[in-house]
This record gives C-alpha cells, sequence and structure tokens, in this order.
C-alpha cells in the first residue's frame, strides 16, 4: 500500500516556505480568531461571576457537604492536570528517543502543558474554604515559627506543580529562543522590539547551539521523572488517604497513563483544529497524525490494564469497604458516569486502530473529544464516589454538581483557550528550525544516501587530516 | 456550688450584669468617652466579686419547660445566663437535664418575645404600659361578675398557685381550668381508685422486670423524663439486669429501648393485659381472690388464644410475658397514653394496673409518696378534661374575663372543639405570655411575661421523687426587657387590686416568696436565727427539701367495665397516634431552634412534620418514602411527607406533635402540620379526658413527593460494627449482670 | 539553630506513636460511652450545641447535608430482616473520637490540626484554610465545616447573648469539630495548677457526659490511674495505643468503633445488651 | 595595521563544511578554525565537530543545582520540622522520611532545571548586540562562517569562500 509508508513531511519543502508558512499563521488574525477570543472571554465571565459569588456567599453553594467536601473542583484539577502531561512526553520523551516526527508538532503540545497547567493550578485554590490564606501552604519563614506540614500530599501538590509549572514554561522558552530569533529577524515595529528581548540576542553561533542542545537535553532528562512524579503526587492526594477507592496501590501508574492519555487526546484535538485553522497540512501531515494515534492507542491500553488491576485486586481483596464501593461504582446512582467512562476511555479508543479512521480528520477530532470526556468522568469516578459512601454508612450521600460549580469548570475551558489562542498568534505554534532540521537530516539520510555517503567520507578525511603535524605552521 | 450571696450584692450583681450585658455582648464595644457623657465608663479592674469577667458563676433555679419541675443551675458570665445543666441537688433529675431543659436558654433569648404590654382596641393591638393595661383588667374584673371569672393555665404548683387561687377566691370564682396536652389524667384517676394515691411512687431500680403499655417514661409519660431516665438507668444497671418489654402502636423512646417490642392496635392493650393476668392466675396460680367476681369472670373470659385472634399477639407470646412477669417478682406494669386515651381508657387502664395487684408489686415496686408537708403548694396536673369543659363554658357564653398562662389551646384544641368560635364569646381575653402564640394572638390584653430565667417562683413536682421538695426559682440574670413582669408579679398586682390590706405590704413577688419562706417551720431553715443566711442557703441548694408522713397504698380493686376494643372503620381503616417528641413535646417549644434542629429520636427528621407508616401498609397504599400524603379523619385533614418506620403497627399512622403553628415566632410558624386539629372529639367517659388516640383516618396518596429532612443514611448498619449488641447471658457471664 | 536541633534530637524526632512521639502526654482525655445506658435522647447533643456556639443552619441546609451538629445521635435498625425492630433501635452517639493516630492530621496542608499534649486532637481554627482533606480523611465523618458565614443567620438579636465566651464562633470557611470541650478541660487545668493538684475527675466534665440523664458516658484522663474512665478502659481490657488488643476475656464487652483502622480512638464504647424473650 | 570582520554566507551547506576544512587544514596561514564562529540556522553537529574540540559546561552546574536541591532541601525541611514540632503527629514521627523524601526529589528538581538555564543564559553568548555583519539569512536558510582577521588575510580568505560558492560575503573594518 502506498500510503502506509508515507512520509512523515516533504524534504523538498523550501525552508524559505517554512518560514513563510509559520510566520503567516502568527499573523493578521481572521475573524474566525476574534469569535473564539470572544467566546472564551465570555465563558472566563461565566466562572468569575459563579466564583465571586462563592467567595461572598460561601462554598455551601457548591452542594459541598459533610461526607462530599471536594468533588467538582478537585476532578477538574485532576483533569487539568492530567491535560499537561502531553507536552511533555511529545517534546521530551521522544526527543531523548530521537523521534523526529515529535518536531512539527511539539510545541503547541508543549505550550498546552504550561496553560493547563496554568488552568489546573486555579483548582486547589478555588476549591479552599479561605483561599486568601492558601500562602500558608507555601514554606516561607514566619515571625511565628509556622511552617507547613510537610507530610500532607497537598504541600506536595504545591511543590510538584510550581516545580513543574516552571521547568515546562522554562523548557517551552528555551526551546523557542531559535524560532524567537526568527520572528526577530521578519518583524517591524514594536514586535521586533519584543522579539529581540525574547529571543535574548540569539544568532545562531556554533556556541549557542552547543550549549543550546545541551540544554534542552537536560531540561528533557529533567522533564520526564517530575512528569511523572507531578502525577504520582496528584494520585497520593487520594492514595494516602485511607478512604476505600482511594488508598489504592495501582493509583501513581494509574493516575500518569491517565494523564498521558488525556493529553494525546486533547493533542490530536488541537491537531485537527491547526491544521485546519493555519492550514498546517504540509507539517502537520496525516503521517504524524497516525503516529500520534497509535501512541494514544497503546497509552489507552495501559490505562485500560491499569483499570482492570484496580478492580480486580479490590475484587479479590478483603476490604469489604472498598468492594462495597467497587460494585456501588457499577451499580450506584453513578452509575451511568462510571458505564460512559469504560466506554469512551476502553472501547472508543480502538477506533485508533483502523487506519482509515485515523486518517480522518473530522472523525479523530470528534473521537479525540470524547476520549476526553471519557477521561473527565474517570475523574469525577475517582473523587465523588468514595466521599458519597465510605465507612461509616450514617454519612452516606449522593450528590451532583451546581451550577456554580459547573459555571467555573466551563470558565476553565475558556480560560485555556484564551491562553492557547493568544499563543498560537504570538509565539511560532511549530518550531520552525527543528521543521528545518527535520527536513535537512531527512534530505540527506533518507533520499540522498550517496551524498550522505559522500558527506561522511568527506567528514572522516577531515578528522585524519587534523591528525597531520606540520601542517599548521608550513 | 458558688460563695454565700446575700440579696443586696445578689441584686447589685444583676446590676453589674446589666453593665456588662451593655458593654460586652457579643457585638464590638463601642468605644466609650466621657466627654460624650452619654454612656458610663466600666472599670473591669475591681470588678464585684460575682462578675469577674471570665468568670463563669453557677445559680441555682428550677427549670419550667415542662412540668417535671427539674432543679437547674445556669452558669452566669459577665451577666448573661449562658448554659442550663442540672442541679446535682434536685433529686427528681440529679444533676441532669434533658433537650428541652437544655433549650430553655433560647426561649429566654428568643427574638419573638413580647416586649411590652398590649391592648386590642378595634380589632388591632396597640402598646400600652402596665398601669394601663392593668387598670384596664382590674376594671373589667371589678364590674364582672366573680363566678364568671376564669384562669386557663397549665400545670401549677408552688407559690404562683397559692397566690392564684387566693386570686380567684378575691373574685369569687372556682374556675380555674389547668390543661396539659401531655399528661396521665386517667392514670391518676386509676391510680386514686385502685391505690389511694394519685401519684404513687414507681420503684424502678426495685423492679426486675417492666411491662409498659404505652408508658414512655423516657418520653412523655408522667412528664418526668430525666428522672425516669435515671430510674431506667437504676433498673438496667441492676444485678440481674431489669428486662423491658413494651406494648403500643408506635415505638416510643421507651420501645426503642426495649428488649422486646411488640406492635399493639391502640385500645387492645387491656385485652392483651387480662389474657396475661387469664394466665397469671391459670398458669401460674396467682390468687385471684382479691379481685372482685365480675373482675374474674371478665379476665375468665380473655384467654391467651382469644385474644391472640383480636390483636394479633401471639398467644405464646402472651403467656411467655405472663410467665416472665411470673419469674421475675417484684416487676412494674405501666400504662401510657394509649391506653388511656381511649373512650373507655379508664378500664383499660385498670384492668393494665390489677396485674400490679395480681403480682403483688404494690408496696414492692409501687409505693406511696407519703403526705406532702404543704399541700397548698402541691402541683394542680392538667389534662384535657378541662380544656372541654372551658370550651363547653364558653359556648354556653359563662364567661366574661379569661385569663391564660403557661398553655395554648387554641393550637392544641382539636377543630371538632370549635375553640375559636368559643373565644369569641369571652368578654376580655388577657394572655400572660413570652410570646405571640395562637391563643396570645386571639387576646384582648397581652401582657409580657418574664423567662423563667428572669422570674422568682417555686415548684413542686407533681411526681414526688425519692426525697419530695420545694424547688427554688430564682433569676439568673437581670431582665432582658425591663418592660415584662413574672407570673407572680402579676398575680400580685392583680391581688392588690382587690384585697389591698392583705397584699399591699409587698413591694413585689420576691418579698411575697420571703415571707411566705420566713413562715415556714424553722426546721426548713439551715439556721433559724439568720433569717438571711437560711434563705440564700436555700438559693444555693435550689431545692427545699420536704418532710413526708409514711403512708401505705389501698389495693382496693372496683368493678372493671369490659374494655371494648375499638371497631375498624372501613372508610378510616387506620388510627392515628399523635406522638409526643421530646424536644417540641406538645408544640411549646416548637421555636426554639435547638429542638427543631435535633432530630426526632426515632425517625431522626428535622424541621418538619412527617406521618410515620409501616413499610408493609406503604406499600399497599403505594408509598414510598417522602411521599406527600394526605391523612384525613372525619373531622380534617393534613398533608405532610410520608416516613416508612417499621416500629409501628400495620394499622397505625403517628404524626408527631409541636409543628403545624400559625403563630408563635420565626423559628415555628408555618413549620409542618399539627396533628391534634384532626382528632375526633371523642372522651374517655370516666374522667371526660380527650381520647387522643381513638381518631380513625384514612391516608390518600398526592402523588407528589419531596425529600424527608433527615439524618442518617441508611437503616442498617451494612455490616460495620457501629452499635454492638450482645446478649445478656454473655454479659452475666463477663460482667455478672 | 534548627539544624543543630535535627542532628542533637534525630532519633527521637524518628519515634512514632507506638513509642510515644516526640513529647510525653500530661493527659490523655478518654471517653467511655454504655450504649446499653444510652436511650438516644439527645439531651448531650443539644447540651454541645449549648456549650460550643453550634449554628443552628435550618431546613434548608440541613437538607443539602450541611449541619453542624459536633455529637449526633445515629440510629440503626437492627433486625432488616424482621417486620418489626423488635429488639428497639440501636443508638450511637457520634463525636470526634480524638484518635491518637488521628488520621485527619497528617493531611492538613497548614497543620491547622494537630495533637496536644493532652492527646487531644486539636483544630485550629485560625490556621485553617479549609482545604477538607481531614474530613476526607475521617472515616467516623465527625468534621464539620462551616460552608457560611453562620453568625449572621444563626443568632439573631438577642439568641447572640446565649454564644458561649470561652470560645469563638466559626466563621465561614473552617473546619470545625467535637473538642471534648476543651474550653472547660482549660478552665479546670488552670484551676487546679493554681491549687497545684493534678486535674481530677471531679473537676469537669464535657458538656454531653455532664448532661446525660443514664448517665451512659463517663469522662477522664486515661494517664490517670485512678480516674474512673482510665478504671472502666482497664475493666473491660482495652488498651489505648496497641494496634491489636489482646483480651483475656475475649466476650467482655468494650470495642472502638472502626478498630481494624487503627487509628486507635479515645472513646470506648461498650455493647447495647439485649435480652431474647 | 587594520583588523576586518569578515563573513561569509553560503546556500550549500557542504561547500560552507568544505571552506572550514580548508581552513583547518591551514590554507591561509595563520588562520585556525578556532577564529571560526559559525552562524546557523540549525543545529549542526557534523559541521561542528570540524571546528574541533569546543566544550560545553552546562551540565556541571546542573549537577551542581541537583546536588543543592538534594541537600539542602533535606536539611531545610528536617530543621522546618524540628523547630516547628507542633506539627500534625498522627502518630507519625517528627521527621517522616517518605514524605521529605518525595519534597526533596521535587527540589532536586526545581534547583537543577532553573541552574540549568541560568548557565545556559551565561555560557552560551546570549545578550550580545548582533554582530555588525549578522545577516537574517543565517535564520532563514544560509549558513555564516565569521571570522575577524588582519588586512593581510583579507584576500585569501575571500578568494577561499567565493572557490566555494559563498552567495554572499560581507567584511567590515573593526579598527585601525
Amino acid at each position: 500500500m502506498s500510503i502506509v509508508n508515507e512520509k512523515d513531511i516533504n524534504e523538498q519543502i523550501a525552508w524559505a516556505k517554512i518560514n513563510a508558512d509559520v510566520l503567516r499563521s502568527m499573523a493578521n488574525p481572521r475573524r474566525a480568531y476574534w469569535i473564539s477570543v470572544a467566546m472564551c472571554l465570555a465563558m472566563i465571565a461565566c466562572a468569575v461571576t459563579a466564583e465571586v459569588y462563592q467567595y461572598t456567599e460561601g462554598m455551601g453553594y457548591a452542594n459541598l457537604n459533610n461526607p462530599h467536601m471536594w468533588d467538582m473542583y478537585i476532578a477538574t484539577f485532576v483533569f487539568w492536570i492530567g491535560m499537561s502531561h502531553s507536552g511533555t512526553l511529545l517534546s521530551a520523551i521522544l526527543h531523548i528517543i530521537h523521534a523526529d516526527w515529535r518536531k512539527p508538532i511539539y510545541r503547541f503540545a508543549e505550550a498546552m502543558t504550561t496553560f493547563s497547567l496554568m488552568t489546573a493550578g486555579f483548582f486547589p485554590i478555588i476549591h479552599l474554604g479561605r483561599m486568601w490564606n492558601m500562602y500558608w501552604v507555601l514554606p516561607y519563614v514566619s515571625d511565628r515559627g509556622h511552617w507547613p506540614n510537610f507530610r500532607s500530599p497537598l504541600v506536595w501538590d504545591a511543590f510538584a506543580i510550581s516545580t513543574y509549572l516552571s521547568a515546562s514554561m522554562l523548557f517551552l522558552f528555551v526551546g523557542m529562543i531559535p524560532d524567537l530569533a526568527i520572528c526577530r529577524d521578519n518583524a517591524k515595529g514594536w514586535q521586533k522590539k519584543l522579539y529581540s528581548v525574547l529571543s535574548l540576542g540569539w544568532t545562531g553561533t556554533d556556541r549557542q547551539w552547543r550549549n543550546f542542545r545541551k540544554t534542552y537535553m537536560l531540561m528533557a532528562c529533567f522533564l520526564i521523572p517530575l512528569a511523572v512524579s507531578v502525577h504520582s503526587i496528584v494520585s497520593s492526594d487520594f492514595a494516602m488517604s485511607i478512604m476505600p477507592g482511594w488508598h489504592v496501590t495501582t493509583f501513581p501508574p494509574y493516575f500518569v497513563a491517565g494523564a498521558l492519555y488525556s493529553g494525546c487526546a486533547a493533542i490530536i484535538t488541537l491537531f485537527v483544529l491547526l491544521r485546519y485553522y493555519f492550514r498546517f497540512e504540509e507539517y502537520m501531515t496525516k503521517a504524524i497524525m497516525e503516529k500520534t494515534c497509535k501512541l494514544t492507542f497503546a497509552i489507552a491500553m495501559v490505562w485500560t490494564y491499569l483499570n482492570l488491576v484496580e478492580f480486580a485486586s479490590v475484587w479479590y481483596g478483603h476490604d469489604i469497604y472498598s468492594k462495597e464501593l467497587l460494585i456501588a461504582k457499577a451499580v450506584g446512582p453513578y452509575a451511568w458516569v462510571f458505564w460512559s467512562m469504560i466506554f469512551c476511555g476502553s472501547v472508543l479508543p480502538f477506533t485508533l486502530a483502523f487506519q482509515s479512521l485515523r486518517r480522518n480528520m473530522p472523525v479523530m477530532f470528534v473521537v479525540s473529544l470524547f476520549l476526553n470526556v471519557g477521561m473527565f468522568f474517570e475523574r469525577w469516578m475517582i473523587v465523588a464516589p468514595t466521599l458519597s459512601m465510605s465507612h461509616n454508612p450514617h454519612q452516606w450521600d449522593i450528590m451532583w454538581g451546581s451550577i456554580i460549580e459547573w459555571a467555573i469548570v466551563f470558565g476553565s475551558f475558556g480560560w485555556f483557550g484564551l491562553l492557547f489562542l493568544v499563543f498560537v498568534k504570538v509565539f511560532p505554534s511549530v518550531s520552525m528550525y527543528e521543521v528545518k532540521e527535520m527536513v535537512y537530516h531527512r534530505r540527506r539520510h533518507v533520499v540522498n544516501d550517496e551524498a550522505a555517503e559522500k558527506f561522511h567520507r568527506r567528514a572522516s578525511d577531515s578528522k585524519t587530516g587534523t591528525d597531520e603535524p606540520g601542517l599548521e605552521g608550513a | 456550688m458558688t460563695g454565700t450571696i446575700n440579696r443586696r450584692s445578689f441584686i447589685k450583681m444583676m446590676g453589674w450584669g446589666g453593665v456588662g450585658t451593655a458593654l460586652g455582648g457579643c457585638d464590638v464595644p463601642t468605644t466609650v468617652t466621657l466627654e460624650e457623657g452619654k454612656e458610663d465608663v466600666v472599670s473591669y479592674l475591681m470588678p464585684e466579686e460575682y462578675v469577674i469577667p471570665g468568670v463563669g458563676v453557677w445559680y441555682a433555679s428550677t427549670c419550667t419547660q415542662c412540668a417535671a419541675a427539674c432543679g437547674t443551675q445556669g452558669r452566669v458570665r459577665e451577666g448573661r445566663v449562658l448554659k442550663m445543666e442540672g442541679n446535682p441537688n434536685s433529686s427528681v433529675n440529679s444533676g441532669k437535664l434533658c433537650v428541652m431543659g437544655q433549650a430553655g436558654l433560647q426561649g429566654h433569648y428568643n427574638p419573638d418575645r413580647i416586649k411590652e404590654p398590649m391592648i386590642r382596641k378595634n380589632g388591632s393591638l396597640s402598646l400600652v404600659g402596665w398601669d394601663q393595661a392593668l387598670a384596664t383588667i382590674n376594671d373589667k374584673l371589678n364590674a364582672a361578675d366573680g363566678a364568671r371569672v376564669a384562669w386557663f393555665t397549665g400545670t401549677i404548683s408552688g407559690h404562683q398557685k397559692v397566690l392564684l387561687n387566693a386570686l380567684l377566691e378575691s373574685n369569687g370564682s372556682s374556675k380555674h381550668y389547668v390543661h396539659e396536652v401531655v399528661g396521665n389524667k386517667v392514670l391518676q384517676a386509676v391510680s386514686r381508685d385502685m391505690l389511694g394515691d394519685a401519684m404513687p411512687k414507681y420503684r424502678f431500680d426495685k423492679a426486675k422486670m417492666i411491662l409498659s403499655f404505652g408508658a414512655d417514661f423516657l418520653g412523655s409519660w408522667m412528664s418526668s423524663p430525666v428522672h425516669f431516665a435515671g430510674e431506667y438507668a437504676k433498673f438496667r444497671t441492676n444485678k440481674p439486669r431489669g428486662l423491658l418489654v413494651a406494648i403500643e402502636p408506635k415505638m416510643t423512646l421507651t420501645g426503642g429501648n426495649a428488649d422486646l417490642w411488640i406492635p399493639a392496635r391502640p385500645g387492645t392493650e387491656a385485652a392483651i393485659a387480662l389474657a396475661i393476668a387469664n394466665e397469671l392466675i391459670n398458669a401460674h396460680n396467682k390468687d385471684a381472690a382479691i379481685l372482685p367476681e365480675s373482675v374474674r369472670n371478665l379476665i375468665g373470659q380473655h384467654s391467651a388464644e382469644s385474644v391472640a385472634k383480636q390483636t394479633a399477639v401471639a398467644a405464646d407470646r402472651i403467656k411467655r410475658l405472663a410467665q416472665l412477669l411470673n419469674e421475675r417478682s417484684p416487676s412494674l406494669v405501666l400504662a401510657g397514653a394509649p391506653v388511656e386515651g381511649q373512650t373507655n381508657g379508664y378500664a383499660a387502664t385498670a384492668a393494665i394496673m390489677l396485674l400490679n395487684h395480681l403480682l403483688g408489686n404494690i408496696g414492692q415496686t409501687i409505693e406511696s409518696p407519703g403526705a406532702f408537708a404543704f399541700a397548698q403548694l402541691e402541683a394542680t396536673t392538667g389534662g384535657t378534661a378541662d380544656l372541654i369543659a372551658f370550651t363547653q363554658n364558653a359556648k354556653d357564653k359563662n364567661l366574661d374575663v379569661a385569663f391564660f398562662y403557661g398553655t395554648n389551646p387554641v393550637y392544641s384544641a382539636p377543630d371538632a372543639l370549635k375553640f375559636g368560635d368559643a373565644l369569641k364569646n369571652i368578654g376580655m381575653k388577657v394572655a400572660i405570655s413570652q410570646f405571640m402564640d395562637e391563643t396570645t394572638a386571639q387576646a384582648d390584653v397581652i401582657l409580657p411575661a418574664a423567662s423563667y430565667l428572669e422570674d422568682w417562683g417555686t415548684h413542686v413536682a407533681a411526681y414526688h421523687s425519692e426525697q419530695p421538695a420545694i424547688s427554688m426559682q430564682q433569676p439568673l440574670m437581670e431582665k432582658l426587657y425591663e418592660t415584662t413582669r413574672g407570673f407572680g408579679d402579676v398575680l400580685l398586682a392583680l391581688l392588690q387590686n382587690k384585697n389591698k390590706d392583705k397584699y399591699g405590704q409587698y413591694a413585689d413577688y420576691y418579698a411575697y416568696l420571703r415571707h411566705a419562706f420566713s413562715a415556714m417551720p424553722a426546721s426548713y431553715k439551715e439556721n433559724p436565727a439568720s433569717e438571711e443566711h437560711s434563705w440564700n442557703a436555700v438559693l444555693q441548694k435550689g431545692v427545699i427539701k420536704v418532710q413526708t408522713t409514711d403512708e401505705s397504698l389501698s389495693t382496693s380493686i372496683a368493678e372493671i367495665d369490659t374494655p371494648t376494643i375499638p371497631a375498624s372503620d372501613s372508610a378510616y381503616p387506620l388510627t392515628l397516634v399523635p406522638s409526643v417528641r421530646l424536644g417540641l413535646w406538645d408544640g411549646r417549644h416548637a421555636n426554639l431552634p435547638w429542638l427543631q434542629e435535633a432530630p426526632d429520636q426515632i425517625a431522626k427528621v428535622v424541621w418538619d412534620s412527617w406521618a410515620e407508616i409501616h413499610p408493609s401498609t406503604a406499600k399497599k397504599l403505594g408509598i414510598e418514602q417522602g411521599s406527600i400524603i394526605k391523612v384525613s379523619s372525619k373531622h380534617g385533614e393534613v398533608t405532610l411527607k410520608a416516613v416508612l418506620l417499621k416500629g409501628l403497627h400495620p394499622d397505625v399512622v403517628a404524626i408527631p406533635m409541636g409543628q403545624g403553628h400559625t403563630e408563635y415566632g420565626r423559628f415555628a410558624k408555618g413549620l409542618g402540620v399539627n396533628p391534634l386539629k384532626i382528632l375526633a372529639p371523642e372522651q374517655e367517659q370516666k374522667t371526660g379526658e380527650l381520647a387522643m388516640y381513638a381518631t380513625n383516618v384514612k391516608i390518600t396518596d398526592t402523588g407528589k413527593k419531596d425529600t424527608v429532612v433527615k439524618i442518617g443514611s441508611t437503616d442498617t448498619q451494612m455490616g460495620r460494627k457501629l452499635v454492638g449488641t450482645v446478649p445478656v447471658e454473655q454479659v452475666r457471664r463477663t460482667e455478672g449482670a | 539553630m534548627s539544624l543543630e536541633n535535627v542532628l542533637n534530637n534525630w532519633s527521637k524526632y524518628r519515634r512514632g506513636a507506638e513509642e510515644g512521639g516526640h513529647h510525653d502526654y500530661e493527659h490523655k482525655w478518654a471517653m467511655m460511652i454504655n450504649l446499653d445506658l444510652c436511650i438516644g435522647c439527645n439531651a448531650c447533643s443539644t447540651a454541645c450545641y449549648a456549650e460550643n456556639n453550634l449554628a443552628v443552619v435550618g431546613k434548608d441546609r440541613f437538607e443539602k447535608g450541611q449541619a453542624m451538629h459536633w455529637l449526633r445521635i445515629e440510629r440503626y435498625w437492627d433486625q432488616a430482616e424482621q417486620e418489626f425492630p423488635e429488639q428497639g433501635a440501636s443508638f450511637l452517639p457520634m463525636m470526634c473520637q480524638q484518635c491518637n493516630s488521628a488520621t485527619c492530621e497528617p493531611v492538613c496542608p497548614v497543620a491547622a490540626t494537630y495533637h496536644t499534649p493532652d492527646g487531644l486532637n486539636a483544630q485550629v481554627y485560625n490556621r485553617c484554610i479549609g482545604s477538607r482533606y481531614c474530613s476526607n480523611n475521617c472515616p467516623f465523618r465527625v468534621r464539620y465545616f462551616n460552608f457560611y458565614s453562620y453568625y449572621e443567620s444563626s443568632w439573631p438579636e438577642p439568641l447572640n447573648m446565649q454564644l458561649n465566651p470561652d470560645l469563638t464562633v466559626r466563621d465561614k470557611g473552617v473546619m470545625e469539630k467535637c473538642t471534648f470541650c476543651v474550653q472547660r478541660i482549660r478552665v479546670a487545668k488552670d484551676k487546679a495548677k493554681m491549687e497545684n493538684r493534678k486535674v481530677g475527675d471531679e473537676d469537669f466534665k464535657p458538656a454531653c457526659v455532664q448532661s446525660c440523664p443514664t448517665s451512659a458516658m463517663v469522662f477522664g484522663d486515661y494517664l490517670d490511674e485512678g480516674s474512673q474512665v482510665r478504671k472502666l478502659w482497664d475493666k473491660y481490657q482495652v488498651k489505648m495505643g496497641p494496634a491489636k488488643q489482646d483480651k483475656q476475656e475475649p466476650d467482655m464487652r468494650g470495642y472502638r468503633v472502626f478498630e481494624g483502622l487503627n487509628t486507635d480512638p479515645s472513646v470506648l464504647y461498650l455493647e447495647r445488651v439485649r435480652e431474647k424473650v | 595595521m587594520k583588523r576586518y570582520s569578515i563573513m561569509a554566507l553560503f546556500g550549500d551547506f557542504d561547500e560552507a563544511f568544505e571552506a572550514i576544512a580548508e581552513i583547518r587544514h591551514a590554507a591561509i596561514p595563520g588562520i585556525t578554525t578556532d577564529d571560526i564562529t559559525l552562524k546557523s540556522p540549525i543545529e549542526h553537529p557534523e559541521i561542528e565537530e570540524v571546528l574541533g574540540e569546543r566544550p560545553v559546561h552546562i551540565q556541571k552546574f546542573t549537577l551542581g543545582g541537583a546536588l543543592f536541591g538534594l541537600i539542602f532541601g533535606f536539611f531545610f525541611l528536617a530543621s522546618a520540622q524540628a523547630t516547628f514540632l507542633v506539627q500534625p503527629q498522627g502518630g507519625k514521627p517528627v521527621i517522616p522520611l517518605p514524605s521529605n523524601f518525595v519534597l526533596v526529589y521535587e527540589m532536586l528538581i526545581f534547583f537543577g532545571v532553573w541552574i540549568t538555564f541560568f548557565s545556559f543564559l551565561f555560557l552560551s553568548g546570549l545578550f550580545r548586540k548582533p554582530h555588525p555583519l549578522y545577516s537574517e539569512k543565517v535564520s532563514l536558510d544560509q549558513i555564516g562562517v565569521l571570522l575577524e582577521v588582519d588586512e593581510d588575510k583579507m584576500q585569501p580568505l575571500k578568494e577561499l569562500f567565493n572557490k566555494h560558492k559563498a552567495v554572499e560575503i560581507r567584511e567590515g573594518v573593526i579598527h585601525q
């Protein structure tokens, strides 16, 4: 079949065109852009209104009650944190394993990481009863000799998230410097000033490139364990408790898998959108989409497996509380959420197994959305059922999110969208220099083996040459 | 408890307390400057001995939340009373206090209290001063024929009663109606006839077994819950541990703590009792000779088998009960409201009482309280007969002036009695009340009463515990509203109008009490030399223990006419049980938020009315938890939520009293329904009491549904060990119980 | 210098509860509740409302499950299968169990709930930021959160004059729970200190224990060999501390709720007794 | 003698490679690869290798940062816990290793990343005005070879560059 070994990218593509295309995507927004910005702002307005009301009137209006102390906000928090793992996966992991098909799409993935983190960060704060004291969670030197309680997974969260946010922002920024230089070279007026500052005087000298390469690799190496640890720590918010359904050993890997899963799904969504909006067909090719889908499918299966592991270990275990809860999840009032989670999370991904579907952008768009819906359900199923029926049956209670909660969750998507929209207009959403590298190397190694051959011979010659003394002086 | 206090410094302390309240309290103290000269600057540097800021002092008093007359002590800090607790010196409650007593504070600090006297001028109430109000009343009294003046009160005792009687006397009136919805008048009548004492002493601590026919002694029975709870504790901690069996239509608090709870339709208890008697005589050859011929025949007609058919209580179970009663001697057989509340309640109660005679419990577990030294102070307990009598009198236009105090007949009278219409025939209705309750709202003259925490008084418990006593009531803080007056003061004022020379000498009710105390025999004074000292001692103790002369009970068994089991009405197949909540009581506490929010002990519902239905009945009627249903009798209907409870006889629907107020302040108004309204105006033949358990009702589903506001999500413990239960045998082995 | 402190006391700071933790307890307040005597009358609960300024939330908020009863009487029917509950109801007064290995403590991000030298599980309102993790991690579900500012709604003038000045009225956003009437403990300890003697059984009782009409509750210092509560714990052969209880007489009454979770509660319950007729 | 800076721009990277290789082979005496600054739009490990050993030191700083995070992190936590003794015990020790390890791990990464970043900023010769001869072409698709040489070297260099089809040769006087 022809399409099977279709190239990830056309290596004959001219570099000037790469610059041009990407820079074009940053220039003069279309009407659609402004409409989406307006929509995002409207969504944010909803959330702000709801939050102001809740702040002044009290948390009670979020339908929280004695057993249900967390629910929606924390579920959404976990959801956004999960979303943030995609960028790291693509840019860091694929970078160190030299999978160069990541190059056209990692930039926006990384941006997504940063922005979903910035969104996630809101929720632990919003859900606080006295959010104006939130900084008490941080270990600052206080004249009262107060410290946070370092035992609390919530404090771990604070550490992990701040680390992850700063690290991934740096990673995103460092990776963008050469492109910012390109922008600088092509921009005029205030933009020129802006990019001159941002590009830190990058001129692409060999010294800059050498240090850049090393830095980027080192950061990637840091980011991978960090990403894993972050979601493990988020999972320990639950796993460290003694509550049935939370006190689960497999939670850290389960959360990480779920995170990568929702992240990948989100990448597919944005992949399709950018490809359509900015006509990036040449960079975000179907071949790359296919690779992304395969990756997603693999992760989906890992997630499914971990689900089964959890169910099995509970089912055959002797913890009556957890078992009770597991059954309640499947048949209780939250059952429909549970089963739609299973469907979206474990059944739907099989569409990714079919090439024809993988190559069908609209289908992938819809599927990816549903995958993320499933992931949201998963988060709800993690948080709510345990609260609704834990050890003491006297306090069992079923609760659904209130309008306030929904408004804030809704608005968080607006906030994320806004950040992303701003990003794609201010920064190159496709890494120009890396696409050039990709093209360059492929042209050398893949297309023109002969040239590559010659190249290498020359190189070796020149090496041996240096070893000969005396020539210098002559 | 407290250091010695004398009146002067006590009152001074009250003064300080007042200032403390003004400056302290809960809100931010306003900055006070001498320049303004508006407020006084109060230095806390040299405080009075009794108002050291931050130090709470306990003062003894008496609880009037129900008729039990428990001794209390209130914690006073910076002149505010903050917490009520039981007074250890009182043998009624020996230091304990029930929900109602705890919540008394909220009656005292209630935001809906009446602050000033009011007079109804052409329909609408207008504020007036005390002088004018009293003048109006006195004019009317002077004009009115004394015989047409009536007083309508709740249970009353102590010197308030003395003054009231004096007042009635001076009016030449004998019309004093005492009304309590929760009372045991029928039982009292039976006890008087069969034991020679209306209120004998029940010795739970001696009893090895208690068989209760609807006698909710942990709740409403003899309206002394705290006392009997204490007795119950003794009964249970005895060795061997006492056995409690409850036979009742709806599971009361007592039934909820029984070893065996047997549901019985109201009116069938007597038959069961007679069957047990039958067994005792025939199977356990108890001496039937003490019974009159007719009674023996009556018992003869009630074999376990035949009764089993009538009452659906298994024959062998009746036999077993008889056997247990025989083994566990001495025992106690008690009759309560469901038995009394029948048209033949007297006979039924008697039939149950005679089991005590058969079992020889008289003198063993039922003793005479002895003669109380101060008869004039003894409590006049209330019932519902007086309500009916009063209504009749009013209907017949026999009343010109009626005083209402400590009871709320407009609320508690069944619609069928047409009490409201009857009131219209009364020329002047005077209400001495703390709150604008339904009755007060109908009054022409309203006198704002001081709360029981602001008032002086003496009380004598209707039911005499081990140590009969006069319980002292003293103000625990200065009046919240200067314009309110204590009941005693009002009576005194009225008396002074009638009988100046005798009562003019008393500046106020306090002075009268001091006088009355000084008149008491020297034996009641700690230090006969010093009047002052003795008085303070009494105030500190809170009780004056009263000697009683030993007496023994008579055991006369009169004729008992056959207790007939009420025929079931096919149109109205269910019997209505207006149950009493330990908390809202007869509705008088519905305006106390703590009690509204305290879940019902059995149903665990809050802030609402509900109809308790047995699941099997509900199934038949297609009703679920929370269905909005109509409960209708021949005399009216109420619409409320259904609550499914297993602790109920299937032929019974129970609606707790206390809600359904149309007045009575923000916390009570418009909440739930009042089951008393739909009661049939049936009367107990002998005593004329209202037969409260003799109303047949039917249920219709409105199809609507609503959530029941309650605590507790599951009925069972879901396999966890939250409340462990062990058989008594095991405890006998390990603890020798 | 704290680093010095770390190095000097390293082994001490590494000690867990079973070795008595990093400091020795002055007192260990404990309770005993005889469920055979508990008649479920609510007196204790209302006493708690009066003593501890508990907010009355009203019908709607009660319906939403936002009630603030620190001490609630749980009622269960044990004979689910039978048509009538012939052995009556099972009442369980449930308040904060003051666990010695409290699960709420380690999860609080700001150390607003911690263990006092009295063995109490204290809640510092001022420090609480309302993350509500403690409540989520409490198997007894006895922590109550101020979802609203109740001082505005619950005590209309002059009801607020009843508020107990010995403790605060909590504002919205903080967690609260039973304190074993810590304000009474405070007063009693100060008094005892002034008279330089140990705090005894008779010095004070929590409001609930004081009010109980059947005296089903007993309170005292577990560390005081002479105290009534200690005698009872010993009598019923339940020890505080060890994860595993070994009773010489296994049939002896006395258990702690959710003993298996090993939170080591300070409240001992005695099984209720029923006689089969 | 005058000193010039000269930059040749190559469209074909191989030619640029050739040119550098030639200079390396001392085509023009006195000019070595050390004088060369390469300006390229993309990374060129393979071209850079002709420029000879040009070491990078970032990793050392990274290691330092990470170790700092590790050691400082632990003692920071431990001493905080040791001063703040009224912290929740929950039956657990004052200084609980498991939870501290989690936090120390985060701090290790935190400091590691930041130090790496800063060392990158300082070691990679950023924050400089673009060289006067800098051309936007470099950021597009051409590779530049920049040298600073004395007047006499200019001519041979130009020839060398032209020989290798330099697209453009820019030059400028540095100082007289």
